[in-house]
């Protein structure tokens, strides 16, 4: 879908994964196309839908927007940076 | 000595504490997490860790922030290793320093606490057999 | 190093701690007790400290052998300087190690405790005008 | 006391005192002679008869024998150290 939201020049929002997350994805940061009324969660879906191996973090998942937690049905801005966090393990 | 530090570099856990307490100060913590050669049971070989640093250092400064508010500390140090960390070393030191014991003791570990609960940072085990992505709290945070 | 010790030369905080995490220990606190430079509104220029050494020592291990009983940490180490303490240096580092944080805070809180209520030392501020003998919990102990 | 008591031979208890205590006293250690029936309580009675700077202590002051912390009304033995111990301000 990157390239899609691309070559159209259509305003983006960057998707990053974490730690096992991202391997279950497998891959770490992907690009989508912005659009009015877009939520956190509908990109989870969406996410979900492309990566079905993300299915079990559903539950435990955090959502960071600009390096902020926020709540799951957070709207989007345009250039937003939206973060998918499995549960940290740091310390 | 920066007050918050993601690195890939191994931790120096005696500067960290050095050089913090101020002239009124009478109490200094400082905190180890260090990597642990057996957990549940089965033994560990190194530890590797990954962080989100660019949302990494905010949530320390918040930490540190709220740590302030709560507990009167201004004196706080949160230096967390990222990358591949062997048994005995450091993965993190937390250091504080307080005019009483008891506040520095709080700080240190109210940072500790929020540090496992939402910093975005990750840790895996790696074992002789396979490897695996420790999970913490599954409650997810909202903000 | 000791686990136990009453000096009249400088402590190194960062010896005390070094070392004492096992291979099963995740957690190491150091706590440092510092010569305060101000202390209820006055400055003070300097600390001097005085311990009934052959019984200091017996009741540190008192107080480890509790800890190790009630936190189940056996990894603790204490040293206390007496002698003229200047400001800014340590007058007392308690080191815990331990599996878990938990419980390496509580085994050098608690030990801090009980060095404050019961270990036979005594503290003098020396002032620009004068000297004092600071004094602890007035409750005479009983055993 | 202490010479009198060295002059008969009698078996002596050692009477330490420390800090603001000893300060107050004007001295750190004191023989005494021992009788059966001897008590801590009967020592600092005595010390303060000689004392009376040491007065303000009473309340606060801690009894220990051969290095651990005792009742005011221990009975004391033969060659024991006794020590009286202002409040502690170690740390």
């Amino acid at each position: 879908m990157t390239e899609l939201a691309r070559s159209r020049g259509t305003p983006l929002v960057s998707v990053l994964l974490f730690a096992a997350a991202r391997e279950a994805a497998g891959r770490g940061r992907i690009e989508i196309g912005y659009r009015p009324g877009l939520t956190a969660a509908a990109v989870w879906e969406r996410l979900i839908g492309e990566h079905p191996e993300l299915e079990p973090f559903a539950a435990s998942i955090s959502v960071a927007v600009n390096h902020r937690f926020v709540p799951r049905d957070t709207l989007l801005d345009p250039g937003d940076e939206l973060a998918f966090l499995p549960p940290v393990s740091g310390g | 000595m920066e007050r918050f530090r993601i690195t890939g570099e191994p931790l120096d856990e005696r500067a960290v504490g050095s050089g913090l307490a101020t002239f009124e100060d009478g109490a200094v913590v400082v905190f180890s997490g260090v990597a642990r050669g057996r957990n549940r049971g089965r033994q560990v070989l190194h530890l590797e860790y990954e962080a989100y640093e660019a949302m990494a250092l905010p949530v320390l400064r918040g930490i540190a922030a709220e740590v302030r508010e709560r507990f009167g500390v201004e004196r706080l140090r949160i230096h967390h290793r990222v990358g591949r960390v062997g048994i005995g070393e450091p993965s993190v030191v937390v250091a504080a320093a307080a005019p009483h014991r008891r506040s520095a003791f709080e700080a240190a570990q109210h940072a500790m606490n929020e540090i496992k609960r939402i910093v975005p940072i990750w840790k895996r085990e790696f074992f002789e057999d396979g490897e695996v992505w420790v999970e913490g709290p599954k409650e997810p945070v909202t903000g």
